[in-house]
């Protein structure tokens, strides 16, 4: 059953939290609402045919408010990076199947990677100081949303590839110490394919459950085209899923990175 | 209030607004928004007569007022379509067109007489799918093909018959006219122009298929010459699609010569597009004292 | 500094860029905003053996991310191109191309012959305007013809002969052959696609012409497609048209297989797209550890 | 000789002057030095694949701005509506041929219709108390532009289809009467081609020199696609000009209309 709303919602707080990296806050309480960790908003951008998928953040339901952070990455993003608070984000939301929720006890440990951190957010802060966060990036002025990770009591690793922040390397390290120091419930994953593919391999070693959130160019959106299509496992059989609605959360055994 | 509804083959179309098939999905992931009821109908997604796995992703990618898409009619095949798809739409109330798609004349013949067995109102033949080789472009792009595999389907259905039409041929008037002279009772057209982009960081097409199907506003003044021409050369109706975006098109996409219209990659960017455009119709037809949509149909005068 | 000039058919050009036949006159409109020599090349307007007064106006009409245009190749004959613009262009320091059209194989053949004992650089041969019914589109759309054209036209010009197609056809590979085959030492591609616009208000069609020639970022994709099954297909090098509007278009297009690539619509709205265009290639290349423009000539590797 | 620039300039001030009907004025030094009356700026709008041409309603040459007054006939005009003090229009300018500049007594009536009323006040402004503007439009809520005529010092009259306003009827009329009054060395027009054509026949009647500014679609704005055609004569032949460089201002015994 769909239902996910379409409308224009008011920015009401924007900011940039490294460069090219911005942070909007939108007042829209039907969505905030509805949405879920590890679900996705799809932007219209003026002048451009096709939406931007970009994952929420952190959901505000008290408050009636969602948190988007995106990357300038190309032409779409750079014209949505224009957009201003008072202005209009013109959303299809909240859309796709989000991380599963466990109860509030359990342990539960979210891996995010560069711009594949901001969805990590809203999924930890359920779990409180059960959660922990290894968050991943490539040099000290890419880190993001650090001190929010800390602020939701999780644990919070920051790593950086060049060391000039937190750990030095990838998230798998930190990540195999944190998962070696007792049971984990689950880990959830999001990042570059690169990153996913060794948190899978890790968790699968370990026989931890992981769901991992993927990312494909979309067209509605909704799962209507079948453009966004994924290949995916089930029951042996390999099949093309599709992002938007199978997706973007996917078991990590079902996936084929 | 003015008559919107018109009359295809036979069949009868609440209004002329059709969802395009492969964009639309079956309408469940719209439900919501308004009932499907208030189209006049829905071509529902390309089928063949087995399953089909579709091409690798990406696929999709955007050009200046467009989209390029290589879905390469992923599907279940016409027996699912049959039992799960055909039960959930029979009781939206609108027409529910099969768009069928082959890899040689007896795949798409099968298919057809599948097909000819359901309630399925019409049958919208694609002989024009760019995205695969068994797609049945190449049917498409020759008279003697596209006529051969219309008098196939032809025999095996008595469902009225309405042949989509490619745009990447050199006189899309001929093709037109030898798909009627084969017993097609309506042609749909356009499907979508054959594109390609290429990542220049990576150095590769950005479809994993290399080349997709153009469709979106862009194409649009083709979509009206190209129905304009055959719309002046053929008897049978004609159903304008391609670019289409509001209201405004649509009114001059029938002005062209078409009795119906489909709308498809509007809707991506905007999922209201289908109900905003029949009501822009309306407004439009009863503001200008117009009776009945049909007064409008083929009126421009070329100079 | 990356060496940018590329040599097609014989002629050198500083750069790959080259203004577009019909969309940039002959340069002198332009000339007090940066010199005619930071251009590769320029394709002067459509020139006739004869005077022809063009179409009756309105001749342009936008579309979504383009323009349709029916000029209906304006122009005062090519006596009058080669005693008045030519000398007027050939110290400018840029690579003159003429750009001839015609009604019959022999106008097309005189015309050439004229040209022959001029100083133009480089002739290319439309056989694809659409926009007068004497302009050349009915020879550009069959390979017999085509070739028919380009022989007769080779015979007449010892100049470098380049043959700018039609994208209105099935197969667009395949007329390049014939013109190969015939002759022609490149080719150049896409000319405009046949559009039509209508205003609703008026039920008339917005060209007077009825239909016209559409170009611009619309046209983008099929340009690129086009370009790419061409250079796949033919030995003598390939110009790339359609759509081109930033330097990213442009490297698209030469990766797609285009050793040079030409620009038109683009100017209207930006008309310093052409040194724009170029410097930022220059950039690209310099930024890239680039030595030579070739080496990025047809790299997309197809999945 | 082409002098035109291609800039981006700062609006400084917009009104509405009628329903639809928008005034702006735009800070533009180096195009106000080289602008003359009954020239014309292609104006880019964001979105659109072509450039919108609109006359020159007033230059300032010592303020550095000119003045562009302009309907909203479609999608394009809608657009640069939107366009808000402080924002930048991006103008190709200034473009064509204008009225011919006489001695300032001289004694020449404007006449404008409907939207062409604007760029008469420039050309009418020249001749102070020598010259008369008749501007016609279809009733009171239309007239623009009234005071600013009487300001130049030019005896204005306001005519009005439905009576609404000033005299009631067409502008030929207060014509023919001026025209009677006295010698009149020039007329220059612009508005409907209904009106251009009873213009052009009162005064070759009554044997006027007089000039018009037409209209046409356009691609580049310089004269170098051959779109903007007009058919035109000249020492007796037929062909066409192009009225973005011929024009748009042309004697009137040269065109066709
Ligand atoms: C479910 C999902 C959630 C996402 N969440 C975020 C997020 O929270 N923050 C963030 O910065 N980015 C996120 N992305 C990636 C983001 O969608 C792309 O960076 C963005 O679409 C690029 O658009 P562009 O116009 O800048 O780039 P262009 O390259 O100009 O875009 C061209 C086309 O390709 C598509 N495209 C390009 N890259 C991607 C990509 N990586 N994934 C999907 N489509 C792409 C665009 O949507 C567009 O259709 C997410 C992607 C998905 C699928
Ligand atoms: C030399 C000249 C001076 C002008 N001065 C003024 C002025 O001062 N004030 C004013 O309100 N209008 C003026 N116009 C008319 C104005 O250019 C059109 O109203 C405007 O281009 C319409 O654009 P649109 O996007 O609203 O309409 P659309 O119909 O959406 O435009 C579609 C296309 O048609 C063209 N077009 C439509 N109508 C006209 C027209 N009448 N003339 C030329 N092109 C047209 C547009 O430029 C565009 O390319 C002038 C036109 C010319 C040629
Ligand atoms: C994602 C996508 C999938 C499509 N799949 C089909 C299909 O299965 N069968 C078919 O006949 N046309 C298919 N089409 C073509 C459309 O039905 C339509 O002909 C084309 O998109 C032009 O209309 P538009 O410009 O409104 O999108 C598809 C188009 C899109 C964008
Ligand atoms: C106004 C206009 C006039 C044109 N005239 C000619 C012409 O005389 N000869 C010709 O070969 N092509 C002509 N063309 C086609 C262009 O040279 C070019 O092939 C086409 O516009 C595609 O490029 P673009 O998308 O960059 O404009 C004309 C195009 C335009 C827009
Ligand atoms: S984007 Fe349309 S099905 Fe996923
Ligand atoms: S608009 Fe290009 S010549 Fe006038």
């Amino acid at each position: 059953m769909q239902n996910y709303l379409v409308g224009k919602y008011p920015v009401i707080h924007k900011s940039s939290l490294a460069a090219g990296v911005y942070d909007y806050t939108l007042y829209c309480p039907e969505v905030a609402a509805r949405a879920q960790a590890g679900q996705f908003v799809h932007i219209r951008v003026d002048g451009f045919t096709l939406r931007r998928p970009i994952s929420i953040c952190e959901i505000g339901q008290e408050t009636g408010v969602i948190r988007l952070v995106f990357e300038v990455r190309g032409e779409g993003t750079k014209a949505l990076s224009r957009i201003n608070e008072g202005d209009l984000m013109d959303l299809i939301a909240p859309l796709g199947k989000g991380f599963s929720i466990l109860p509030a006890s359990s342990r539960v440990i979210a891996v995010g990677g560069g711009i594949g951190t901001p969805p990590m957010l809203e999924t930890i802060k359920h779990y409180g100081a059960n959660g922990a966060a290894v968050i991943g990036f490539r040099s000290a002025a890419q880190v993001i949303l650090e001190n929010d990770f800390v602020r939701t009591g999780a644990q919070t690793i920051v790593c950086t590839e060049d060391g000039s922040r937190g750990v030095k390397g990838f998230v798998t390290d930190p990540l195999r110490q944190l998962l070696s120091a007792g049971k984990t419930d689950l880990v959830c994953a999001c990042g570059p394919a690169a990153m996913l593919k060794a948190v899978v391999a890790l968790t699968e070693e370990l026989g931890v459950r992981c769901e991992v959130s993927l990312e494909e160019r979309m067209g509605c959106g909704v799962g209507a085209c079948l453009v966004c299509a994924c290949k995916t496992v089930k029951d042996g059989k390999e099949y093309y899923a599709h992002v938007c609605q199978d997706g973007p959360v996917f078991p990590a055994e079902e996936v084929i990175l | 209030m003015a008559n919107l509804s018109v009359n295809i083959a036979g069949v009868t179309f609440k209004n002329p607004l059709i969802t395009a098939s492969g964009a639309y999905g079956f309408g469940r992931e719209y439900e919501h928004l308004y009932p499907l009821s208030r189209l006049g109908g829905i071509s529902c997604k390309g089928t063949t007569l087995h399953e089909r796995a579709g091409n690798p992703p990406p696929r999709i990618a955007e050009t200046p007022s467009g989209m390029l898409n290589s879905v390469g009619l992923q599907n279940p095949g016409v027996d699912v379509f049959i039992e799960k798809e055909l039960p959930y739409l029979r009781n939206k109330d609108t027409v529910i067109i099969a768009n069928i798609a082959g890899h040689d004349p007896e795949s798409y013949q099968k298919t057809a007489e599948k097909l000819d067995q359901t309630d399925v109102d019409m049958i919208e033949l694609n002989i024009s799918c760019p995205n695969v080789k068994e797609g049945g472009a190449t049917f498409g792009v020759s008279c003697e093909s596209a006529g051969l595999v219309t008098s196939l389907v032809r025999k095996a259905t008595s469902k009225p018959l309405m042949v989509k039409l490619s745009p990447n041929v050199t006189d899309i008037a001929e093709i037109a006219k030898s798909v009627e002279a084969a017993g097609a009772d309506a042609v749909s057209l356009i499907n979508t122009l054959l594109g390609m982009r290429i990542d220049i960081k990576t150095r590769r097409p950005i479809l994993r298929n290399n080349v997709g199907g153009l469709s979106g506003p862009a194409v649009f003044p083709i979509a009206v010459r190209m129905v304009w021409q055959v719309a002046n050369a053929v008897k049978i109706p004609v159903v304008g699609m391609g670019g289409i975006e509001k209201w405004e098109d649509a009114v001059e996409m029938m002005m062209a010569g078409a009795q119906a219209f489909q709308v498809g990659a509007a809707m991506f960017y905007n999922p209201y597009a289908p109900v905003e455009i029949i009501d822009g119709i309306d407004r439009y037809l009863n503001e200008n004292g117009i009776q009945d949509i049909h007064e409008i149909v083929g009126t421009v005068r070329p100079w």
